[in-house]
């Protein structure tokens, strides 16, 4: 079954380039290897025929990716991992309590007897998840869009470190912002 | 209206693509040919010696390069465009019309942002990776702006599927419902294929920006991967605005080529005419400007679909 | 059939220009055959096939000259072009070299045999290559700094400049004039006596235009501007020259989205001498004066600056690049286009 | 079958990345880590919906909260990562640790945290022969660096090699 084959396949892949992450040295490839664990995941959630939800981790992580290379080669020493290092701290402890969380999960997951299914799939998951959010769960939705914007703001606060004051002068009266390099508006 | 073409459409894709990409570069050629005084014909042959120079042409190592990453992004940016191609019907039937084939879209053609990037971090290069840069500040500009205005066709639509965007539209085109939208789908279809007044990554001022470092059948890839890519989104705004195959007297699959050639050449037309467009001014102008515009125009779409 | 040999002969040649002190002359002749060829100049050594190396020898251009030549990936040809003249006959033979198939298989591996050689792992330096650096930057990250050389073998630089910055993500940071092979007593080719009707003093205006467009990533205008200013320095007649002239001035005075970008970089104050006075959108707005009074038969246009402005040109480059990004310092650069070739041996002044 | 499947593939995501999450030192590190738990919560809420529940939408706004999530906790971690960097020069999680107050708070900031490294390996290599060979600069323009690069190891990053460069074509 192909269905199979290729989850088996993205499954392998995705832990396969999750582990990646954290073993090589280039902190580009890193990033890149993480990427791959998001778009194969990506790709077992398309296989359960969560499509829109599939699409949109893609599209999400690609872009959010790009983002974190940036800042990986700001903040990073040793970026391209050309001059081998490591930068861990307590690789034992850290492996065992992975270990210890995955067996006592992975019992779980078997041990547990699951409940049978009820009900079947709606013909189009996207339109359910469209009318679960606008209306029974309208509340989830403005709670997330809340929290993004409060974020937005709060991170650009937190990141930047000239205000308005800085920019428009001491009585906010200047009539161009004083920047390093300006925007196109001039605004 | 939308049915799912046969499994060899799958490569009837890419053979498309090429050739409208093809029909791109030739295009250019001749425009420029123009500029220097020869006769525009001449432009015709002129992508296929360039391609003939750069099969010639030994690929280049340069010491601390990281390969896998600067080889991967070459080969994605034609990858891309083709995965991104699967969901635009050719007149009514489409490789794959799925339930969110807008978003789909969208999700590969983002993808480019990873090639380019990949691209200028590959080469150790200060050009490449400059224009890297470049270009995911040049994606986190356009990339809002976009996808409203490509909400706004789904919402028009009612649905994420392109078959049910280019049913919707049988009255009237959303490139006359929305010209809003459509203008900035233009800008970003521009700005993604990094082209024309967008080049900047790849521009001359940076020696090639990400391109740099690239000779032989690697640069090959990435120029041609571009005009492919270009040719794709300008496949996609046809479904997306101008009301896919639909057209009196010739079958749709004609008109939708017809169409597409026709954005296609309106873009080659803008690169030829335009200046490049530096990122650290146009960002200020995407975020401030483009996106409250297309806000705007999702809403009044929204209010035109409540009231219709 | 040898396939080889096949495509390389009906493959364009994409030529690397490359200017020396004294070779605006050579350069303007070789550009004029390329454009009437149908060839297109290359962005990068990495994108050529021949490196075309306009105007004469001297010592450290060709160091600099050496190293292109080394990153040309083959097959490749190299041509000298001392004085216009011998343009022609320089490109045909480069071609010619191009195009022999043996020479270039025996080139390749012999390039191969001493990349082998030459491959020794280094512990310190992975690649052969030092780390970098950090240092204080204006957003107060402490970023790494990359040293990059600007110049001398630039596409769409002047001749002989050499820009050394010191940047940060690409913001320049530190910038260090010098010319190379620039030496005292050279003849300023834009500078030489006007005979022909204000036509050369036009071309010049030009000739900085193109560059200015093609760093601003108008590569249409900037080829138009070629042809009318090759045009333009022709002895005989020219007719139809000025109307295309006024549609070009036209097309490019009219173009708010380069005004836009050029707007507000490198300011130049009152003190300076008038020709670099303002932004690089004033002193675009110059040229394109200059060109417009000169479309018209009617007397020739002012000469463009002589040894001083350029002097000074050079003397304000580095504070009015600092601090900003690649793309402006390179648009600040052609915005100013300092006549090299005027200025004879130069030295910044100590202390900058 | 197919439930337990999906499940033991989110377990094993989420024991990846919490061993990154608990072993490595960068801050960025640790949030990929953290990233890849978030990403097994997406695939167990997924996997959990379809073959429970699937006709309510729950486990589709669980994963869609999931996802947000992840974006606020990249954002919010750069902006710290950031506002750290710029205040004290640090990137690692056990140089910020003094942030809790139980140590001094000396001998973490300044360069010592880059110093000790190697270096920014890669912006060397941009530096490196980003240019200079490549359109023909100056050899000699290192000796310029400026002496608050730590170590002189790395004060003429932007000079050498210019030989390499290019040298090596390969059919």
């Amino acid at each position: 079954m192909v269905g199979t084959v290729v989850f088996a396949v993205c499954a392998v892949g995705a832990v396969a380039s999750g582990v990646a992450v954290f073993v090589v040295d280039s902190m580009a490839r890193a990033t890149f290897a993480l990427l791959a664990s998001f778009l194969l995941t990506g790709v077992a959630i398309l296989l359960l025929g969560l499509s829109y939800l599939g699409v949109l981790v893609i599209l999400m992580m690609v872009m959010e990716m790009m983002v974190m290379a940036v800042f990986m080669i700001m903040y990073m020493m040793n970026p391209a991992g050309l001059m081998p290092m490591t930068m861990v701290h307590n690789r034992a402890g850290s492996l065992a309590v992975s270990g210890v969380v995955f067996l006592l999960l992975a019992a779980g997951i078997v041990l547990v007897p699951w409940p049978e299914r009820e009900g079947t799939p709606p013909p189009d998951p996207t339109l359910a998840l469209g009318e679960a959010i606008m209306g029974r769960h309208m509340l989830v939705m403005m709670l997330v869009g809340l929290v993004l914007f409060a974020t937005m703001v709060a991170a650009t606060v937190l990141a930047t470190h000239r205000g308005r004051y800085e920019r428009y002068g001491d009585d906010l009266r200047r009539g161009r912002p004083d920047d390093p390099i300006g925007g196109g508006l001039d605004r | 209206m939308s049915g799912v073409a046969p499994p060899w459409a799958v490569l009837l894709v890419p053979a498309l693509l090429i050739v409208l990409g093809y029909g791109a570069a030739a295009g250019t050629a001749a425009l420029r040919a123009r500029a220097a005084g020869a006769a525009p014909v001449s432009g015709l042959t002129a992508p296929a010696r360039e391609s003939a120079r750069l099969l010639v042409q030994r690929r280049r190592t340069i010491p601390g390069t990281d390969t896998l990453l600067w080889r991967l992004g070459g080969a994605l940016v034609p990858v891309a465009a083709v995965l991104a191609a699967l969901v635009i019907p050719l007149g009514s039937t489409a490789v794959s019309d799925p339930s969110v084939g807008v978003v789909w879209f969208n999700a590969m053609e983002v993808v480019v942002w990873a090639a380019l990037w990949m691209l200028g971090w590959g080469a150790n290069s200060v050009w490449g990776l400059v224009g890297g840069y470049r270009f995911l500040i040049q994606g986190l500009s356009y990339e809002l702006p976009h996808m409203f205005a490509l909400t706004a066709a789904a919402l028009g639509a009612g649905s994420l599927r392109v078959g049910d965007v280019v049913a919707a539209q049988e009255q009237v085109w959303f490139a006359v419902l929305m010209p809003a939208a459509f203008v900035v789908y233009l800008v970003s279809a521009l700005a993604m294929a990094f082209w024309g007044p967008f080049g900047t990554p790849v521009g001359r001022d940076l020696a090639g920006g990400v391109a740099a470092e690239l000779s032989g059948v690697d640069l090959l890839v990435l120029r041609a991967g571009r005009y492919v890519f270009l040719a794709a989104v300008a496949a996609m705004a046809v479904p997306l605005f101008l009301g896919g195959g639909a057209g009196p007297l010739l079958p749709g699959w004609v008109w939708t080529l017809v169409k597409t050639a026709g954005v296609l050449a309106l873009l080659v037309w803008l690169g030829h005419r335009l200046p490049a467009v530096r990122m650290d001014r146009f960002t200020e102008v995407g975020w401030v400007v483009l996106v409250p515009v297309t806000l705007l125009q999702v809403l009044a779409v929204a209010v035109y679909v409540l009231v219709r | 059939m040898d396939l080889t040999g096949w495509l390389l002969r009906r493959a364009v040649p994409r030529p690397f220009v490359v200017t020396t002190v004294g070779g605006t002359g050579a350069r303007l002749a070789v550009e004029r055959i390329v454009r009437e060829r149908g060839w297109r100049r290359a962005l990068s050594p990495a994108d050529a096939d021949l490196l075309v190396v306009c105007g004469p020898a001297n010592a450290d251009a060709d160091e600099a000259l050496d190293r292109v030549w080394a990153q040309l990936p083959g097959p490749r040809a190299r041509a000298r072009v001392g004085a216009p003249e011998q343009a022609r006959h320089a490109l045909d033979t480069a071609r010619a070299d191009l195009l022999d198939v043996a020479a270039q298989r025996r080139d390749a591996d012999a390039r191969d045999r001493s990349a082998r050689a030459a491959a020794d792992p280094d512990e310190d330096m992975p690649g052969g290559l030092p780390m970098a650096g950090r240092g204080e930057d204006r957003d107060g990250l402490t970023l790494d700094r990359l040293h990059l050389s600007l110049g001398p073998a630039l596409p769409d630089w002047p001749a002989g400049l050499s820009l050394r910055t010191v940047i940060q993500g690409d913001v320049v940071q530190e910038a260090h004039v010098s010319l190379v092979g620039a030496r005292d007593g050279a003849a300023s080719f834009w500078g030489a006596p006007d005979g022909d009707r204000g036509g050369r003093s036009t071309a010049a205006a030009l000739d900085s235009a193109q560059r200015l467009l093609s760093v601003a990533g108008w590569p249409a205008a900037a080829l138009s501007a070629r042809r009318l200013r090759d045009a333009l320095l022709e002895p005989g007649p020219r007719p139809g020259t000025g109307a295309e002239l006024r549609r070009w001035r036209h097309m490019v005075g009219r173009s708010r989205l380069l005004r836009w970008s050029l707007r507000g970089l490198g300011r130049v104050g009152d003190g300076a001498p008038e020709e670099l006075r303002g932004d690089a959108a004033d002193r675009w707005a110059r040229w394109l004066g200059r060109i417009g009074t000169a479309s018209d038969p009617g007397p020739p246009g002012a000469a463009p600056g002589g040894p001083d402005v350029a002097r000074t040109a050079l003397d304000l480059l580095p504070d009015l690049v600092v601090g900003q990004e690649l793309a402006s310092a390179r648009l600040v650069v052609a915005s100013l286009d300092p006549d090299t070739e005027a200025v004879g041996a130069y030295a910044p002044e100590p202390g900058t | 079958m197919m439930l337990e499947t999906y499940l033991l593939l989110a377990a094993a995501l989420f024991s990846v990345g919490l061993f990154g999450a608990l072993s490595q030192q960068s801050v960025v590190m640790v949030m990929m880590g953290l990233e890849l738990m978030v990403n097994a919560v997406i695939v167990a809420a997924a996997a959990l919906w379809l073959y429970t529940s699937p006709e309510r939408p729950d486990g589709q706004v669980l994963v869609l909260v999931a996802v947000t999530a992840m974006a606020v906790e990249m954002a919010m971690g750069f902006a710290v990562t950031t506002a750290l960097f710029r205040a004290r020069d640090v990137d690692m999680v056990d140089m910020a640790a003094d942030l809790a107050d139980h140590r001094g708070s000396g001998g973490h900031g300044g360069h010592g945290g880059h110093g000790d490294h190697g270096g920014h390996g890669d912006h060397s290599g941009h530096g490196g022969h980003g240019n200079p060979e490549h359109h023909g600069g100056h050899e000699d323009h290192g000796d310029q660096g400026d002496p608050e690069d730590h170590g002189g190891h790395r004060g003429h990053e932007g000079s050498g090699n210019h030989g390499h460069h290019g040298d090596g074509g390969e059919r």
